[in-house]
């Protein structure tokens, strides 16, 4: 049983994301918030959260500049920098203490890897402490000269496929921005067995800091988040929503409830929370509350009803002409 | 009340601006706000999505329930906080970061340095915890002056606290930048609290390593999040451990402090 | 001889583009301001100004919302309103009576009708007041079912051959950013005649209007501008630059002088200004203060020596330290 | 002096606020702005590139050399001008469109119909064009009454025009909405120049087609240069032919307007 989901008084919206039914349609982003029970239990207004990307073994990062402000955007190269399964372990049951579920974010080089870290999950144990496996299609594997999972359909039919072997519960496919042609990576990664699809991950970006003349990154590029990508991430809601016969993750500049609407007409089950939540970490609430509001407004009994609406005329939201 | 980042609402109910030097901003929380000495908060001065970022700026101090901070011009950011009209709105996470964790008092004194606008994460801790002398160096000038003028009018410095001003151009009573300040001073089994540019930072630490005396550096980064999660910040400690500025900082121990990570 | 290009007082960073000598890095984007003599002399900063794009016969373009505003960007779907390469040309005359040289930006459907087109500029015989022919990828083909010139290289190198055949001036192609493969298809530009590479376009982008459940636009998808696609300009120009011998030319989100700079750091030899003109008509001439400020605080000579340092260590900028 | 298209930085000298209504803002620009009634400003409320675009006022009277603009609470630009401190910075683009061109008077009168906060584009038409009447019709309620109170204050109506404010609830003398306003008065060989909801500008349109007095209507899209360049405001007008209402318009004469583009 869920100990204290911290849902705010008004109308709340559950939605049903796939098998799974979620207090929230609203998901902590992976990479966002710490690995602290104090701070997962403070969030209101979200049930799942992802983790930081997690790899089998612990992880620096990238030396240099991590982050860089564009307007209405944050580029970041933290490069995976991250304790390890190992720890995750360790701290997974104080994390599901809170009454969270926890969705693990996984990073990998190799399927391999993959395997390895679903294998020790079951030995521990505690494989039940896990709602939800969030496969990283933006990391690089280490054959094929680093190249990015996500980009190519057979790669990722490989990872999700390597998943979909070795473990039990849900898989959503976190499917990167660069894909060349993203309804063939969203296919082939529906084909090898995921369960749901995030749409999606970070823009490639870059900057230069002119005071030095240098890159602002050792990368060079970096990765894009924050409002700046929402029309990019509606876009591609439109372009996967009804090709795929999985619910689709929205991640991408989220940042308010007409935001979170816009996702869920276009055709996201759920709505991931990423960037917004370093301005605020009571902006998921505040969405809740917004959508919520609009529901309670238009007498619509169950926030299902407005996924993909957008595909769909507008399905009777559309009184009173359409103005401009 | 105030978790630890909590977000708040609050005004900006004065303000003093010191050319294009920067300024004291004295901001009113709309609920109540406890900090230690050495937390900081993160500013945004609107709804805004552009700056997307919070600005991390110290607290310095506590004057009727309003915040006063120091803030330095740099950028963008800081230009639309300095720009501000009184009355206008702010939010602020806060507070963030852990307090400065003196090493128990053996027998030296205890030394605060702060450079410029490091001064202000400093300010705040004669008042609460025994402190021999409080250095502020910087350049020098009239705007300056005023600056440090005002700002102590701001803040309550315990008799038992010598306060030093040291500028570079001798405006003030002590000629020099703030490692000549520090070196007036005994330095014996001192304990020294420094934050300021990485030039002063660096002349500390080595100073510290050479002569035996104990510091405690203020570190700053690029920060998003402010509380841990990002790793935004996280940088190298001796000994192959990693640390967050925003979360097990600003301020860390001398003898932590990989050289190269003080930017 | 120019009649009279507006310098601002300061040191005027003058810049070749390839063959092409201008008295100011920026250029006005196409599809900005008005063909009005009255508007485009009062535009100081800029010596080269894109035409709205041009179609062989005038077009009304789309219907519905045209304008949507995001997060720090804009999307558009105007659909190529203009008036028609006759009017074009009839106007032609009185713009560049105003000391600015002219760009225009050509739209097409086929390679036929570039030819056409051209073919009447040089029966007019007014050939010699277009300074660039600009031509513009990002529309859609009429073969292949509308897909988008400038997606694929083949169809690429079709359109610049067309128009190199038909062209003795200089040539730019404008690439859009939604080529799969960019590099490709800026190389394809390059042998088919380019002089120079735009880079490049509006994102794809879309929206939903949540008061009526329809996507925002008729076309569902619009094409997203302004400061929030910065970052993936700069990554293209890296990207790109020192792939290709001709000269890179950025468009996307550049509104300031520090934006500027970070695009030609990056590797562009000119920088189109676009939607921040909506802003302010006056932004071209603070960027060149600006840009002029820069080169003289640090006593570089010529703006050329900037273009791509970001590729080369940062070129002697980087005194003393990188800081953060 | 001010261009078409002038950029000029202003400052909110005063400004009143109705509840969720939306209110009056007096704007002093720093340097001259030379405008007709009919013409309008796009406001930035600051150098933020979120939001990007500016907010289409139409200029409503001008006082002492500061601009009276009406603005109604809709959504995000509008409610940062409103929430704006005194004292705050706006830049407009100013000023823009075409003035309100009353074809050359035969023997009708000139009746003037603003519907809620479109009236702020036909307030200042009495002082410069010899009016009959001015029709201000809106929901009603106290703040709409007090809203209308000091909005009339700040403009001068000369004698001859009568004013009629017309309130769907009866706050005001005439009880009704604006058609029935205008109908309430003699249209024969009038010219009816008309801003506000679409609604009411069907309905004014249709009158006129039906009657056969004349109509110059304030249309309104979302615009992005305000200058005739981005072609975002573009609209078909009878005899195939376009038009932008940023520069051609706002005001069209009704036999040129093509019914679906009243949105
Ligand atoms: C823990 C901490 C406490 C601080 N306390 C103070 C203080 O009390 N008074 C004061 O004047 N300054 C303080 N600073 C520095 C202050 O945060 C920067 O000057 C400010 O963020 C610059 O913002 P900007 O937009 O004006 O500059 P820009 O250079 O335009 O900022 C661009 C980006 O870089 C970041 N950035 C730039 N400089 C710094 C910096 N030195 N540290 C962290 N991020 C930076 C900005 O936050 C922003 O995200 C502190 C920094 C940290 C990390
Ligand atoms: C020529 C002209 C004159 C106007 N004069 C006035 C006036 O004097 N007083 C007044 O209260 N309002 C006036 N309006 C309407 C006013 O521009 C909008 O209410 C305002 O832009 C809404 O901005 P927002 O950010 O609050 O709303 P949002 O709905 O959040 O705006 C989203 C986007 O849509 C645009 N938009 C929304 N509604 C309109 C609209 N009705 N017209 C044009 N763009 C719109 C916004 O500018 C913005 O780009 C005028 C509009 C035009 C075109
Ligand atoms: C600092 C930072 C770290 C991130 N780390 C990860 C990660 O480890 N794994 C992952 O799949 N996505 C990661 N992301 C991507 C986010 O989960 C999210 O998909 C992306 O930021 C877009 O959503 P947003 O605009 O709401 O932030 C990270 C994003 C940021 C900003
Ligand atoms: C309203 C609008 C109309 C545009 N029309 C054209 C066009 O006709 N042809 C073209 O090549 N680009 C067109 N563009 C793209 C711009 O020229 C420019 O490449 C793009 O907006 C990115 O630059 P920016 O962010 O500086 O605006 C248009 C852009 C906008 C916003
Ligand atoms: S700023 Fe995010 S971890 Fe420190
Ligand atoms: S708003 Fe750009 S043409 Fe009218």
């Amino acid at each position: 049983m869920t100990k204290s989901f911290n849902s705010p008084k008004c109308n709340v919206p559950s939605v049903s994301v796939g098998p799974l039914m979620l207090g929230s349609p609203l998901v902590v982003a992976s990479g966002i918030i710490p690995m602290d029970a104090d701070v997962w239990s403070s969030i209101e207004g979200c049930e799942l959260i992802c983790s930081k990307g997690i790899t089998l073994y612990p992880r620096k990062g990238n030396r240099g500049n991590r982050l860089w402000e564009t307007p209405s955007g944050l580029l970041n190269s933290i490069g995976l920098e991250n304790p390890g399964l190992d720890v995750f372990m360790d701290c997974l049951p104080n994390l599901t203490e809170t009454g969270k579920k926890v969705a693990l974010n996984m990073a990998f080089s190799s399927t391999e890897e993959i395997k390895r870290m679903l294998d020790l999950i079951y030995k521990r144990g505690i494989s039940s402490l896990i709602s939800v496996l969030e496969l990283n299609l933006s990391c690089p594997n280490a054959d094929g000269e680093g190249s990015i999972w996500g980009e190519d359909p057979g790669r990722t039919f490989e990872a999700v496929s390597a998943a979909r072997d070795a473990w039990d519960g849900i898989i959503w496919a976190k499917l990167t921005p660069q894909a060349r042609d993203i309804e063939t990576v969203a296919l082939s990664a529906v084909e090898a067995g995921a369960d749901g699809l995030v749409v999606a991950n970070t823009w490639l970006g870059a900057a230069v800091d002119i005071k030095t003349g240098l890159p602002a990154f050792d990368r060079v590029f970096a990765g894009l988040s924050g409002p700046a990508v929402l029309p990019l991430t509606i876009r591609l809601l439109f372009k996967l929503y009804g090709k795929v016969p999985v619910p689709l993750i929205a991640s991408g500049g989220v940042c308010s409830a007409e935001d979170a609407l816009e996702a869920i007409m276009a055709g996201a089950s759920a709505v991931e929370i990423g960037t917004c939540l370093f301005r605020d970490m009571g902006i998921p609430k505040k969405i809740l509350e917004g959508i919520g509001r609009f529901l309670e407004d238009r007498s619509i009994g169950s926030l299902n009803e407005l996924v993909g609406v957008a595909h769909r005329g507008g399905h009777g939201l559309n009184r009173g002409g359409r103005g401009f | 009340m105030s978790c630890s980042h909590a977000s708040i609402p609050c005004s900006l109910v004065s303000k003093q601006v010191f050319g294009s030097l920067g300024g004291l901003l004295l901001v009113r929380p709309h609920e109540p706000v406890s900090w230690k000495p050495g937390q900081f908060a993160m500013l945004f001065p609107s709804d805004s999505m552009d700056p997307l970022l919070g600005r991390p700026l110290g607290i310095a101090s506590e004057v009727d329930g309003n915040l006063l901070f120091l803030c330095q011009r740099v950028g963008r950011g800081t230009g639309i906080l300095l720009d501000m009209p009184v009355g206008g709105s702010i939010r602020i996470n806060a507070p963030l970061g852990s307090p400065i964790n003196i090493p128990k008092k053996e027998k030296g004194p205890l030394i605060l340095l702060g450079g410029g606008f490091g001064i202000a994460s400093l300010l705040a801790l004669p008042a609460v915890h025994s402190t021999d002398s409080m250095i502020w160096a910087f350049r020098g000038g009239e705007e300056w002056m005023e600056l440090a003028r005002s700002c102590l009018d701001f803040v309550s410095i315990p008799k038992g606290c010598e306060v030093l001003l040291a500028s570079e151009d001798g405006s003030t009573e002590f000629r020099g930048n703030g490692i000549d300040a520090m070196n007036s001073l005994d330095l014996c089994d001192a304990t020294v609290v420094a934050c300021g540019p990485a030039g002063m930072l660096r002349g500390v630490l080595g100073a510290s390593k050479q002569r035996g005396f104990k510091v405690l550096l203020g570190i700053e980064r690029r920060m998003a999040c402010g509380l841990g999660g990002c790793l935004g910040c996280s940088i190298d400690l001796k000994g192959n451990k990693r640390a967050r500025v925003c979360k097990e900082g600003p301020f860390f121990p001398g003898e932590d402090i990989v050289d190269d990570e003080i930017l």
